[in-house]
């Protein structure tokens, strides 16, 4: 049995945006990895620790061969990235994972907050291309911390910001938003909410979503070793059949029907 | 060519290079990486007799040049494993080494039994997983129970047997002699080092297990001693596995006293890694003008020995 | 400013950071880099009752994220050091500890009647040198052996005795409660686990002395257990000890049950390590909102407990 | 009791210049070293790895502050070094260790090979500016793996190049040439011969030397980890009182008497 196309990639760093002092966007000459993703899915990247770490795929430019990770600091890992230069080679192994869902979808709403607001830009990039009507929540503490806000404005999306400082669209959480746009909103078949987040963020916005009778998708985070699904270090707890027991967050997700996720 | 081929016992090998016990999943994943039929072999996931869950997340924790893992031995079942995975590497084309893990005797001699007339290799008795509460690392800390263990599950079974041991011991040799008595084939060393990892912060262990299992090139030092140590002590064919990451690293435990090496860790981080590491013996025996990798077996020369 | 005072039994340290023994020689060398009043203590290179020459050379192999030394407790022997160095130490106004080691129980015994009146603060046992034939591991590894010198030893001296364990051993709870038993005043966890590292080249090992014991960040993750697990069984002060190369990885120590903690390698690398690990502390600290780095001490709330 | 002037530097370096494709030499803004270091004192030195590496010191530019670094591949740390570039970080330790003793010298012969043509052309630099009459004899396995020819005979002492391939003034080895030397140099009392390099050439050398009643300084190399002699790794075998023991080569040496070192 032979290999089949290779997911390992040395790729190298095309340029860095940097958003603010704990935030930037990496654009990686990587044209496999932005033929094949899909929103939602990650890469394993490198980062000059033992350990890859597991990142979203923010974007792609197909044409162009490039994706773009946007990465926040948290640790040492995420840190090293944030150093990154132009040039500097990188090896990603993507794309993995199983990504959001939108075929069949008529209108997505994104629901995004820390980190989370990333992934689901793809998300956006994607639903503009396939005519999806989309919406964009994100949340953040202030303004002042606030990140990607011209660029899901300049996808053409209709966006609410919010922020616990109270300077931006809505004072308060991501889901604050979200029930206030949900209110809002003339309800269209085919809509689904998208979120990806901190946890407690995710299962706000679920428990929403029930309420409302909406379909959502929620892209868990867990501690990875190898994303390929051979190690079993990143379960995360899903009900099947009636039952609950740890799927792969890795390559069983990290998007889930919401209605499944353990919480 | 280099030649590769090798022997454990009566098991014949194309080279020494194995994916290790629980990082290579049942093949399936890492098929995409490389081809398979190159490897010497790959050891399955840790089985047991019942479905296992595993143990609750966080399950992994990253630490110098190491990580800890906490799984738990979560797998299908020693039935699901043979209906759903066993064909499929049964036609990869490279040895299949079924990892073994009871929590009682009873247990490692029934599955020994049912593993006896499949299409398996060889059996690998995990008694080292410092993962689970019952069996496994507590059976391999005491000679006497290895023994008894072995001489039971060899009593159930034609296959090969290998005795896979742990580290967190005060005689690795006692262990590996008691293996030895009890009638293994051959024998792995090492699993993982029990460890910690702790959030100052939040005042909790990150793992969710609270221990885990040390793996990766902090541990090579420990797993290079004792494979020496036992190889000038035992007579049966030695496994080596602990933190090797390329070439050089494997071919240091074949001086050591090794036959053949099992690689971890490294196919986390570089799912091509069992057959880099391959390329990577083969090309600096070249350079060491050695033509055949069994030569590098047990050379080792103590100083002032 | 944080706190940092501490008590470990009846001696009162400054703060919890001391030298481990074997990394700091006498303290002379390391005046330049720091001011060593401000450490919590120094623990003296290993002394043996005679002067001894140590192991053959290379004594030193690199490892991953860790170095095996095969030093062989070179030193002075306990005459010299009282009469050469020891004035030196009392003068530099923080605690002096003296790591004492013997071939046999008599030997830990005569060098503990003589220290019992010099102006030293604490004994710290080395039951635990890996690289040395008699004495030390060998003793380290029985229970029963510990129990025994211990006993013994505290029967020749009113001084603190605190018994420094290795971690190549079965089950260091066992050996950590029989410490307890003979009467011990602190428990240091943990000394270096026995590596070894080879060359595929030579097919020689790279130390002289073949084996040495592995330190640095590589055994953080057992060191850490070994504190974790000991500190639930045993109601002595623990001392931290392996891997420590910053101020997180310091408070990690304390919260899994050490009071004080020792830097060894780190200071190899870094001559002011132990200086700039305190200050990082604090710093951490104040981030916490923890005024007393005593409020660290044995915090870990184990998972599912 | 205060710390003295501290030793361990925070240096840049400041330019690289590649000999061949196996060394190069590391220049470094290291004023304070430059300021204190005699020949034969080496410098321990961050290189990626995770112990420091010991390097001698190949020469100092004391007005400008800054200090020359010789530095061979060997393993990877030596080769992490080479890939450097100027502006890049080091952490320094040094001077460190006990070098050549010049004092009282009329006339200075050096006998290298290997890297140690590298520590030995800081005591020719040092001996012009004491005007003490100095010769180098250097050891190469060929005319084409030489290093530092130029810039010996730059510095104006009489030089005498051994090559085992034959292609340079002398066909051998360096201790071959420096018999030769011996055979043809008009005695000077207050000579000495100081050698670095290969252990079987620096025997060789201090054979000849005891041979023709010349002192000899031989510099040891042993692994290090300290370097600042706290941690007794770095061994090496010496005859004090009649008696062969154990002295640090790191401070007590590297550089000794060669009539004290056990071969
Ligand atoms: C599917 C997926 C997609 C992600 N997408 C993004 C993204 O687009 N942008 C972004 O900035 N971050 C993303 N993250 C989170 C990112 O992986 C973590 O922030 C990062 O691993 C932290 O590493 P560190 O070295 O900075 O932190 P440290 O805490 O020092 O890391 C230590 C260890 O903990 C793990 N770890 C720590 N925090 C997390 C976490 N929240 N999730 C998983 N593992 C963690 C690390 O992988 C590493 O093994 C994603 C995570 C997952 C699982
Ligand atoms: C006092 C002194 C001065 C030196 N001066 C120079 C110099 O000017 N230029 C130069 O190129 N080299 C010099 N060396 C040798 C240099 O230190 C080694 O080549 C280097 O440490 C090798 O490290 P590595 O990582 O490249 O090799 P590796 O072999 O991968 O190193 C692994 C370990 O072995 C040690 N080691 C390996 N070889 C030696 C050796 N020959 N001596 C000591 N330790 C060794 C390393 O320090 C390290 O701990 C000097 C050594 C000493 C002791
Ligand atoms: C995530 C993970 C899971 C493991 N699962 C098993 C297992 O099921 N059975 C087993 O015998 N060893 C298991 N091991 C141990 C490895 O097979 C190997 O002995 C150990 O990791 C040391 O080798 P390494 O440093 O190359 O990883 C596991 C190791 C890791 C990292
Ligand atoms: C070079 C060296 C020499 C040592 N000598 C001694 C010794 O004489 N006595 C002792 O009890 N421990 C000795 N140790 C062990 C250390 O004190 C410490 O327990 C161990 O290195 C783990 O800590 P670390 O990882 O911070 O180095 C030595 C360690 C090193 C690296
Ligand atoms: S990270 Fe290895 S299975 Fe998911
Ligand atoms: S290298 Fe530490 S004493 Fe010499």
């Amino acid at each position: 049995m032979l290999p089949e196309d290779p997911i390992e990639h040395a790729v190298t760093i095309r340029s860095v945006r940097r958003l603010n002092s704990l935030t930037a966007v990496l654009v990686l000459d990587a044209p496999l990895i932005a033929a094949a993703a899909t929103p939602g899915q990650f890469v394993n990247v490198t980062c000059d620790q033992f350990l890859r770490r597991p990142i979203g795929i923010m974007a792609v430019q197909r044409r162009e061969g490039l994706i773009e990770l946007g990465i926040r600091a948290v640790g040492a890992g995420t840190r090293n990235l944030l150093q990154k230069k132009p040039g500097d080679p990188l090896s990603v192994l993507g794309p993995l994972g199983h990504g959001f869902q939108l075929d069949g979808l008529r209108r997505v709403i994104t629901v995004g907050g820390g980190s989370g607001v990333f992934p689901l830009f793809f998300v956006q990039q994607v639903c503009r291309e396939r005519g999806i009507d989309a919406l964009a929540v994100c949340g953040y503490r202030s303004k002042n911390e606030s990140i990607l806000r011209d660029e899901y404005a300049g996808l053409g999306c209709q966006t609410l910001f919010a922020a616990d400082a109270g300077d931006l669209d809505v004072a308060g959480q991501a889901a604050d938003a979200l029930a206030q746009l949900l209110r809002q909103l003339p309800p269209v078949p085919g809509t689904a909410i998208l979120t990806c987040g901190p946890r407690p963020m995710m299962q706000a916005v679920a428990e929403l979503a029930r309420r409302n009778q909406l379909p959502c998708q929620v892209s868990l985070e867990e501690r990875m070793a190898c994303g390929i699904g051979v190690c079993l270090v990143c379960a995360c707890q899903v009900k099947a059949d009636g039952k609950t027991g740890y799927q792969r967050c890795c390559v069983d997700g990290p998007v889930f029907d919401a209605e499944v996720v353990a919480w | 060519m280099v030649k590769t081929a090798l022997q454990i016992g009566s098991l014949s090998l194309k080279n020494p290079v194995l994916a290790a016990s629980g990082t290579f999943g049942f093949g399936r994943e890492m098929a995409r990486f490389q081809d398979l039929s190159r490897l010497g072999g790959i050891c399955s996931k840790g089985l047991t007799l019942h479905p296992r869950a595993g143990n609750p997340p966080p399950r992994v924790a990253e630490t110098s040049c190491g990580m800890l893992n906490s799984v738990g031995l979560q797998n299908p079942g020693l039935d699901a494993f043979l209906r759903d995975e066993l064909p499929f590497m049964r036609q990869l084309g490279c040895a299949v080494i079924v990892n073994v893990a009871g929590h009682s005797t009873d247990e490692y001699c029934e599955m020994c039994r049912r593993l006896d007339q499949t299409a398996i290799d060889a059996i690998e008795l995990n008694l080292s997983c410092p993962n689970v509460r019952e069996g496994c690392m507590l059976i391999g800390s005491e000679a006497r129970q290895i023994e008894s263990l072995i001489r039971q599950v060899k009593l159930e079974t034609k296959k090969p047997v290998w005795a896979k041991l742990t580290p967190n011991v005060t005689s690795i040799a006692d262990m590996a002699l008691a293996a030895q008595r009890g009638g293994a084939d051959a024998i792995v060393l090492i699993n993982t080092l029990l460890g910690m990892a702790i959030d100052h912060r939040t005042r909790r262990p990150v793992l969710g297990n609270n221990t885990g299992g040390l793996s990766g090139p902090a541990i090579k030092p420990v797993a290079l001693r004792m494979v020496a140590e036992v190889s000038r002590l035992v007579d049966l064919p030695l496994i080596g596995v602990g933190g090797i990451m390329n070439g050089q690293d494997a071919l240091e435990f074949l001086v050591a006293g090794a036959s053949a090496v099992e690689v971890g860790t490294a196919s986390l981080i570089r799912p091509a890694a069992c057959q880099d590491i391959l390329a990577e013996m083969q090309a600096l025996a070249r350079v060491d003008g050695v033509d055949d990798l069994a030569e590098y077996r047990g050379t080792l020369q103590l100083w002032g020995g």
